[in-house]
């Protein structure tokens, strides 16, 4: 069927994003809805390679330190006001870096960015780094327009509520605790698109409620979280329905158990390596997330830049963890318990409740003994961001680069007690360090390969954490809805072109 | 009623007293959680830095001594004020008064049938006591009081939704579909069964069970004889004498109940991803957003206290005994 | 007061009672011997995940996990039955010490705890044992101490009428006036008389404690170490349609639970109260 | 149904003689004039598990146009069971009819329609009861309660109902009666209530009137009242009236026959001058032989020594209503009280209800606080004691309240109850319980009963035991409050011997409170009569009721029924031998 205009497309939800600016809050919720009324200069393809979108092409200089971006010309803001090098000047020097812990790290890499017209932006890097390219995604890099920020109070700004972005669909209406409405952006830059007239993102607190929903054709699509792993095998013989797991490899996320190395005796690596052997990673990843996910081999997500394919994972050894726990010394005592540790699953839904009761029955296998801890969302961030944990579980973004998404956990100068998402296990090895750092500024690929594969070989042996699944989401639309799931970038990216198959 | 406005001034003090106590109490319990609002926010962001929390913290006032928030907090909300939620970029009473209208819905209309229901099949039960109707409604009376009340509510969506498609299982209305007037009206109501029903059960089996009992206890007392005695027809004695009598307990506990209904349909909100103030409530919980969480105990502190003064107004109403002032 | 065997006989009366005490004494049966009939920890993996009923080696399947339900039910009454019982204990504790203390000295005491009691009952309280149990993280002792929190406030009024009322008593006064000391008054002259609604309205809160963790567990907040039927209700609640028996069963157990202890009080107060036993039901 | 109400113009005392003789042989009252209800044979069985297995048994009587009929009997002989059987009040579905016929007019009530019955109730047969502050519906204004009759009954429009409610009220002697008609019970005294209640009864003009105890509940003056309006309105109408009493000067007062129950039989029925003056039943004779009477002959009291116990210008004022920002009534129940105790010496103190006498009683034993004044014992001044100074004081003043049912802690034994004073005081438990056994002897019961729980008791067994649990404390002053309002005749009589006896054989000193002034004359040496927190006469009992100087004691006195009815000389010799305890049944 040819593409043509209209319809309206109901989209699940997931918690209720708190704000849709999205320079001032990237929680998955936010990003899927502002990712339709904001954009970025680029996005990316499901390699990662970088596709066109604000900026219509870009060219990187040999030394890889000049990034040369030429935007679209007939922009508009969604209040009238074009889009020019001033909005992304004024984003990427002022507002990001105030804002955005990500782009603020990324942005200043930069030793200038200037706009030698209204339709050129330029960033020189202070020395190579070839992930900058992946900086320029919607919720990396949302362009912010300069009018209404400039010398303002960027979070208590009154525009907050009302977000103006250029993309192809303006919000309309908000209600709070209910739904989303998005309507069709008419001055949308590219003619014709996008082809719906509505988006409704509709609230459903309840992970059953909204495979009902879904199922009874109430929402279009579901995308994360939305629906539990154990309903997606049901959800998948929904003849109305469309199911893919692609689309998230921009995020690509890994999953595993965080460790804190402060304390004994999760400090050994052979204790690491014991818990490693002790569980069954395919068991998990079938069992609790019904076969959404593959299981981890290190570090990297096999979707991630850089990654190693011929590193071997861990498989389930029970003897093995035996003989690495009787190697330290820990011997069972009369209830054959040899160390107790304290175990804090991350408080984020069920099935990673589910988990932390399967991690409990399996380690006691090999005579580990695991006292489940209970925590809400605020107290686990406070806990592990203070090193206040022993283990716990836990998953990270890759952002489509070692450099972005994965250095972050393992280096040692990141080490930076209550700051989530850094290395909070206090894993700390010069030689990790040294080549994560060599490796991000490494303008031959070939040579960045070749550091890649070794920082995965040191991380594998080293177990600072326990990988578990790289992780898949399922992704459900209604069949009527075409050209849905295009990049990376998934159901954060504009909808421009989705369209409707007339019945 | 010549003594209602010193009543209900002698009220107000009272109420502002005990709001006042609820709004440091609450402020206090709140605080001594771990972790805060700007942390829940670094955490899910995904990513963050100490300067990014460091920022949100200066934002939301969480770096100054707990004493000055709490005066703060005190000062802002004796101004009629309940502040402003940072993560979700609103001033709360914004933030409940949206909600509100749902949770008001929604509970009263399951308190009016509850009560109204309760009432009747406590009655019904009471006068055939002893008989088989009596013993069916005892029966599902005692069962929809032991069963929990998200249970039901599952099993009626997997009945009425799923199975027979009767019935909206989700949200307050259809949303996208543009009705109108007493179309969207309709709407609304089709929408709103099911919570109803699930959250008035219960109660519906509370007030029957209390109207049976009193009832009972009643129709013993010498004033029933009297009216016998006059030669009253037995339905006149029933409806004249006792039910009004006995009537008053089932009142004063469904004042207090009716204050309560708000926390009581968090579960029911929760099941039915009803959008009112218990589901507004349970996030603020989780995400500690302070300033919300306070605000929505606020809120249901002046219902629970509103509903009383509303449950003596109308208790001197059907009493006489009790005066409302000297 | 009646002799025990007048009680027996006034309880034996109300045939719901009987049935009621029979199935809860199953239930503790139950829990006491859990262990024996399911020794295995009823977290252990035992079986294939999702198997329904009758399969074989699960009696009533199991859950996603491939946990056996049965021994989940089983292990699961020792949980609601603990957090049932000391929740009450806990409530009863501070309710009828506070109640007593208001109801006896009247004046200022009452006053400023029936103020105190009047403040907890007017935040509502199923908001305020989530609001406790997410702060202080969810634990058999966090879940305990806010059921016990919220549920004191009407023990504790119904132990003030009960004293204020025995307080004018002329039993009570003829020990005053026999020099009886204030305390041995409250604990041996007036306690054991407001003895039997406190009882009622006690078996009537196990049975709310039960079902108030069980709300808890629905929304996420039960204790992760402690296998409940609140807690398998609450797991099993969001694949109900795939596998109905997960949550059917541990919903079963706290309906027949709760209503049991609901039967039980009810044939508490006839036996405990003769007037209305007399009545015709 | 039956038709319409046959007048008997005959003078209420003509009429006598005629049933005076009917009562020899009921079969001729047939002939000479048709009873209004026709009882024969009447059994009404209780539920298992009852005390007796029919409430009433065999109950044969009838009830003339124009008499009052008195029934009489202790607590629990079917009095009021008879008359709801009636009534078809009976508790349904357990206590039923057994046996026998009720004929009204000639008609069979048992075999009535519903409906039938219900014309007949509040129509024809109309009843009053005992409580009238429960009688009343409390939620419905006085005249819409009276209305509701007439609209049964009647087909009067609702003007004329409103205006028949308003006559109704006045004949029954109600001030205002249009506005009281729009009142509230909770707002009238329990004498306006009786008085509504009756017009409610009178109100479709019946033939028969039942009065289940219409006085028990009131002040001897309202009793007067009520007696008087009911006697008048009786002669008025020519009703038959059934009065059921316990009290015997009411019986002297107002009846025309007099039926006498016991254990749900009739044992005596008469014209009253012969059942009053020449009782032929045991059980009747034994009744009346337990009357309290009027003036006992008894010596005056020589007062010798200091005074054990001074009040000096005590005054109680409560607060009642009062609240947050609201200022509550002020009752005075204690305005300047002068009264002494001395040693042996046993003082009454009479009033009516709500007079102040146990306000003055409970400020003495410590249990409350004047508001001022001086309360002396032995010349020590009691008031502002704190509690722990008050305590040795405690040993000497002890008290025994009105009610058996409700002084006893239904949990402890008898043994512990009498006991738990002395071991308070420091005293040896097994001590105390050796002389707890003979206390129980000493006031006429078993030693064995100390291991029993006051349930097993009676209520005249109940009264001793408290007395025994006062008497334990060693008491030079004893405070009785009421001890025994709550007692049938015969057992008051023992109970009051037993008191006197204690007293004389300890040489105790007694504060004896009453509203029954018959009572007090039978134990008193000294009178206080009190009247809205005053006390407006105090002296010897011999001149106080002998000569009575205020007003308001003469009108104490003169309300008191049956005083012109004089307890036959042979019966009072009887009691004389009445040994504490004993009971011919
Ligand atoms: N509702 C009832 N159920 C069972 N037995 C009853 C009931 N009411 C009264 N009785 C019993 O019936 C008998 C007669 O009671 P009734 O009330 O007629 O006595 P009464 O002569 O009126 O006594 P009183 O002077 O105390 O009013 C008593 O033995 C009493 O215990
Ligand atoms: N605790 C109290 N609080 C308020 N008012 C009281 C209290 N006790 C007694 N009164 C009032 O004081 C007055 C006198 O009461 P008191 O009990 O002394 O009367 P009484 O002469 O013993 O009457 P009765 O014969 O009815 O026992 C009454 O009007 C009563 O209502
Ligand atoms: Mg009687
Ligand atoms: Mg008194
Ligand atoms: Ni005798």
């Amino acid at each position: 069927a040819d593409p043509a205009r209209g319809g309206t497309m109901n989209i699940i939800v997931q918690p209720e994003p708190p704000m849709l600016q999205l320079g001032l809050n990237q929680q998955g919720p936010t990003q899927t809805v502002a990712g339709k009324i904001y954009q970025g200069l680029l996005t990316y393809d499901e390699k990662l390679d970088p596709l066109p979108s604000l900026a219509k092409s870009w060219t990187v200089s040999d030394d890889g330190l000049t990034y040369t971006f030429k935007l679209h010309e007939n922009v508009k803001w969604h209040d009238g006001k074009p889009f020019t090098s001033k909005d992304v000047l004024f984003s990427t020097t002022k507002f990001l870096p105030e804002v955005h812990s990500r782009a603020r790290a990324n942005f200043a890499r930069c030793e200038s960015i200037t706009a030698p017209d209204d339709y050129t932006v330029v960033f020189k890097l202070k020395e190579p780094f070839p992930a900058f390219i992946r900086a320029f995604e919607v919720a990396s890099a949302p362009m912010i327009p300069a009018h209404l920020y400039e010398g303002t109070d960027f979070r208590n700004n009154p525009a907050n509520a009302t977000p103006i972005g250029t993309g192809p669909f303006k919000l309309k209406e908000w209600v709070k605790g209910s739904y989303i409405h998005l309507v069709r952006n008419e001055d949308y830059y590219k003619p014709g698109l996008p082809y719906l007239d509505n988006i409704y993102f509709r609230v459903i607190p309840d992970a059953a409620s909204r495979a009902l929903a879904l199922e009874s054709g109430q929402v279009d699509q579901s995308q994360y979280n939305d629906i539990e792993p154990f309903d997606v095998a049901r959800l998948k013989e929904v003849k109305s329905l469309n199911f893919t797991t692609k689309g998230y490899e921009f995020v690509a996320p890994v999953s595993w158990l965080e460790i804190n190395h402060r304390v004994k005796p999760l400090d050994d690596k052979r204790f690491r390596k014991a818990i490693m052997y002790a569980i069954d990673r395919e068991f998990i990843r079938d069992k609790i997330w019904f076969g959404l996910g593959n299981v981890a081999s290190g570090p990297f997500n096999s979707s991630t830049k850089g990654f190693d394919s011929s590193i071997v994972p861990y498989a389930k050894n029970v003897d093995k963890a035996k003989a690495l726990l009787d190697e330290m010394g820990l011997k069972p005592d009369a209830k054959g318990v040899r160390a107790t540790v304290k175990l804090m699953p991350m408080p984020y839904g069920e099935t990673w409740q589910r988990l932390g009761e399967y991690l409990k029955q399996s380690l006691k296998q090999v005579g580990i003994a695991v006292v489940l801890e209970s925590t809400d969302v605020a107290g686990w961030v406070q806990r592990v961001s203070n090193w206040d944990y022993e283990i716990t579980t836990n998953f990270t973004y890759q952002y489509g680069d070692p450099a972005l998404g994965v250095s972050r956990t393992y280096v040692s100068d990141n080490i930076r007690k209550g700051v989530m998402f850094s290395n909070t296990m206090g894993y700390s090895n010069p030689k990790v360090d040294e080549l994560f750092a060599a490796a991000a500024k490494e303008n031959d690929p070939a040579k960045r390969q070749a550091m890649y594969s070794e920082v995965q070989k040191v991380l594998v042996d080293d177990v600072p954490v326990v990988w578990l699944l790289e992780m898949q989401f399922p992704t459900f639309v209604s069949k009527k809805f075409n050209n849905v799931i295009t990049t990376g970038i998934g159901v954060n990216e504009s909808y421009e072109s989705v369209y409707l198959s007339k019945p | 009623m010549a003594g209602l406005v010193p009543f209900l001034a002698g009220r107000m003090v009272k109420a502002v007293v005990i709001l006042f106590a609820i709004v440091v109490l609450n402020f206090l319990l709140v605080h001594a959680a771990p972790g805060d609002p700007a942390m829940v926010m670094a955490g899910e962001a995904g990513a963050a830095d100490a300067k990014f929390v460091e920022q949100l913290r200066e934002q939301f006032g969480l770096n100054k001594p707990l004493h000055e928030q709490l005066m703060t907090y005190v000062g802002t909300v004796a101004q009629g004020d309940l502040g402003f939620s940072y993560r979700q970029q609103r001033p709360v009473w914004d933030l409940i008064a949206d909600r509100l209208p749902a949770t008001l819905m929604l509970t009263l209309s399951a308190f009016v049938v509850a009560l109204v229901g309760g009432i009747l099949l406590g009655t019904l039960a009471a006068i055939n006591s002893g008989k088989w109707s009596d013993s069916a409604i005892t029966v599902v009376a005692l069962l929809a009081y032991a069963t929990p009340i998200y249970w039901v509510g599952l099993m009626l969506i997997l009945l009425f939704s799923v199975s027979l498609g009767w019935l909206p299982a989700f949200g307050f209305e259809t949303v996208g579909a543009g009705l109108t007037g007493l179309d969207r009206l309709g709407d609304i109501l089709a929408h709103l069964v099911l919570p109803v029903f699930t959250l008035g059960l219960f109660y519906m089996a509370v007030y029957a069970r209390m109207t049976r009992a009193s009832i009972l206890e009643v129709r013993d007392m010498d004033f029933v004889k009297t009216a016998r005695a006059k030669g009253l027809r037995e339905s006149r004695i029933v409806f004249g004498h006792i039910l009004r009598n006995a009537i008053l307990p089932v009142i004063t506990v469904a004042g207090v109940q009716g204050g309560h209904l708000i926390g009581g349909s968090i579960l029911v909100e929760t099941v039915f991803a009803w959008p009112g103030i218990g589901r507004l409530a349970f996030d603020a919980v989780l995400q500690r957003d302070y300033q919300v969480l306070l605000g929505i105990f606020f809120v249901s502190s002046v219902m629970v206290i509103v509903f009383n003064i509303l449950t003596d107004l109308v208790y001197t109403l059907v009493d006489p005994r009790i005066e409302v002032a000297k | 007061m009646k002799t025990s065997s007048g009680f027996w006989a006034a309880y034996a009366r109300n045939k719901g009672a009987v049935f009621g005490l029979l199935i809860v004494a199953v239930v503790i049966v139950l829990a006491l011997f859990s262990g024996v009939l399911f020794p295995e920890s009823p977290w252990e993996m035992v079986n294939a995940p999702f198997l329904p009923p009758m399969s074989d080696g699960a009696l009533l399947g199991t859950d996603t996990l491939g946990r056996d339900i049965a021994a989940g039910i089983a292990h699961g009454a020792r949980m609601s039955l603990w957090i049932g019982l000391v929740s009450t204990g806990v409530a009863l504790l501070i309710g009828v010490s506070l109640g007593a203390l208001a109801g006896f000295f009247g004046g200022v005491v009452d006053d400023a705890i029936m103020r105190f009691t009047e403040l907890f009952q007017t935040i509502p309280n199923f908001v305020l044992a989530v609001v406790l149990v997410a702060i202080f993280t969810p634990s058999s002792t966090s879940i305990v101490a806010a059921i016990a929190i919220v549920s004191w406030p009407p023990l504790a009024r119904l132990a003030r009428g009960e004293f204020l009322s025995l307080r004018s008593r002329e039993f009570v006064q003829a020990a005053i006036t026999t020099g009886q000391s204030n305390l041995t008054i409250i604990v041996r002259q007036i306690l054991p008389n407001s003895l039997s609604p406190i009882i009622v309205s006690a078996s009537l809160m196990v049975a709310t404690a039960i079902l108030l963790e069980s709300s808890l567990s629905f929304l996420g907040l039960g204790d992760p170490n402690q296998m409940s039927w609140g807690y398998m209700v609450g797991a099993a609640r969001t694949v109900i349609r795939q596998a109905w028996w997960m949550s059917f069963f541990p919903g079963l157990a706290i309906l027949l639970t709760v209503l049991s202890l609901n039967l039980i009080g009810e044939g508490l107060n006839d036996a405990l109260n003769p007037k209305l036993a007399r009545k015709g039901r | 149904m039956t038709g319409t109400v046959t007048p008997f113009p005959a003078p209420r005392r003509a009429s006598a003689p005629q049933t005076e003789g009917s009562a020899m042989s009921p079969s001729s009252v047939a002939t000479a004039v048709e009873p209004l209800l026709d009882v024969r044979g009447l059994t009404i069985s209780l539920p298992d598990g009852a005390d007796r297995p029919y409430a009433v048994e065999n109950l044969t009587f009838t009830l003339n146009p124009n008499e009052i009929l008195c029934v009489v009997g202790e607590s629990g002989s079917g009095k009021s069971m008879t008359a709801h059987a009636t009534m078809g009040l009976l508790p349904k579905p357990h206590v039923k009819v057994t046996g026998g016929e009720l004929l009204f007019r000639g008609h069979n009530v048992f075999t009535m329609s519903e409906t039938e019955q219900r014309a007949l109730r509040g129509g024809r047969i109309a009843m009053v009861f005992q409580e009238p502050m429960t009688a009343l519906n409390p939620l419905k204004k006085v005249g819409d309660q009276i209305e509701e009759s007439l609209r049964v009954h009647t087909s009067l429009d609702k003007a004329a109902r409103a205006a028949r409610v308003v006559e109704l009220l006045t004949q029954v002697g109600l001030p205002n009666p249009a506005d009281l008609s729009k009142s509230y019970p909770f707002r009238l005294s329990g004498g306006q209530r009786q008085r509504v209640m009756i017009a409610m009864a009178l109100a479709c003009e019946p033939d028969v009137l039942i009065a289940d105890e219409p006085t028990t509940a009131l002040d001897v003056t309202t009793q007067k009242q009520i007696l008087e309006l009911i006697r008048s309105i009786q002669a008025e109408r020519h009703m038959g009236v059934m009065f059921i009493t316990h009290d015997f000067g009411v019986v002297a007062e107002i009846a025309d026959r007099v039926a006498v129950m016991q254990h749900g039989k009739l044992v005596e029925i008469g014209p009253a001058r012969q059942v009053l003056n020449a009782p032929t039943h045991p059980y009747t004779r034994h009744l009346i032989a337990s009357v309290p009477h009027y003036i006992e002959h008894r010596a005056d009291f020589t007062k010798s020594g200091d005074a054990l116990l001074e009040a000096r210008n005590v005054n109680k004022v409560f607060n009642v209503g009062g609240g947050f920002l609201r200022k509550g009534r002020q009752v005075v129940a204690g305005d300047d009280i002068c009264l002494t105790i001395h040693p042996g010496e046993t003082v009454g103190l009479v009033g009516e209800s709500g007079s102040g006498k146990s306000t003055l009683g409970r400020s003495i034993v410590g249990l409350m606080t004047p508001n001022s004044g001086q309360i002396l014992f032995k010349g020590q001044n009691l008031l502002g004691l704190k509690r722990r100074e008050f305590r040795p004081f405690r040993r000497d003043i002890q008290m025994v309240f009105q009610d058996p049912y409700a002084s006893l802690n239904p949990r402890h034994k008898v043994g512990d109850i009498i006991s738990q004073g002395p071991v308070a005081f420091g005293e040896d438990k097994g001590k105390a319980l050796t002389r707890a056994r003979e206390l129980l002897q000493l006031v006429g019961l078993d030693g064995s009963a100390a291991d029993r729980y006051p349930h097993q008791f009676s209520g005249g067994q109940r009264q001793r035991i408290s007395i025994a649990r006062a008497l334990a404390m060693d008491p030079t002053l004893l405070v009785a409050d009421e001890p025994v309002s709550a007692l049938d005749v015969s057992v008051q009589t023992q109970v009051l011997k037993l008191l006197d006896d204690i007293r004389h054989r300890l040489n105790l000193s007694m504060l004896f409170i009453t509203h029954d002034l018959r009572v007090a004359a039978q134990v008193c040496d000294t009178i206080a009569v009190m009247r809205r927190g005053k006390i407006v006469e105090i002296g010897p009992s011999r001149s106080v009721f002998g000569d009575p100087q205020h007003e308001y004691t003469r009108t104490l006195l003169d309300a008191i029924p049956g005083k012109a009815w004089e307890i036959p000389a042979e019966l009072l010799a009887e009691r004389a031998g009445h040994s504490a305890g004993g009971h011919p049944s």
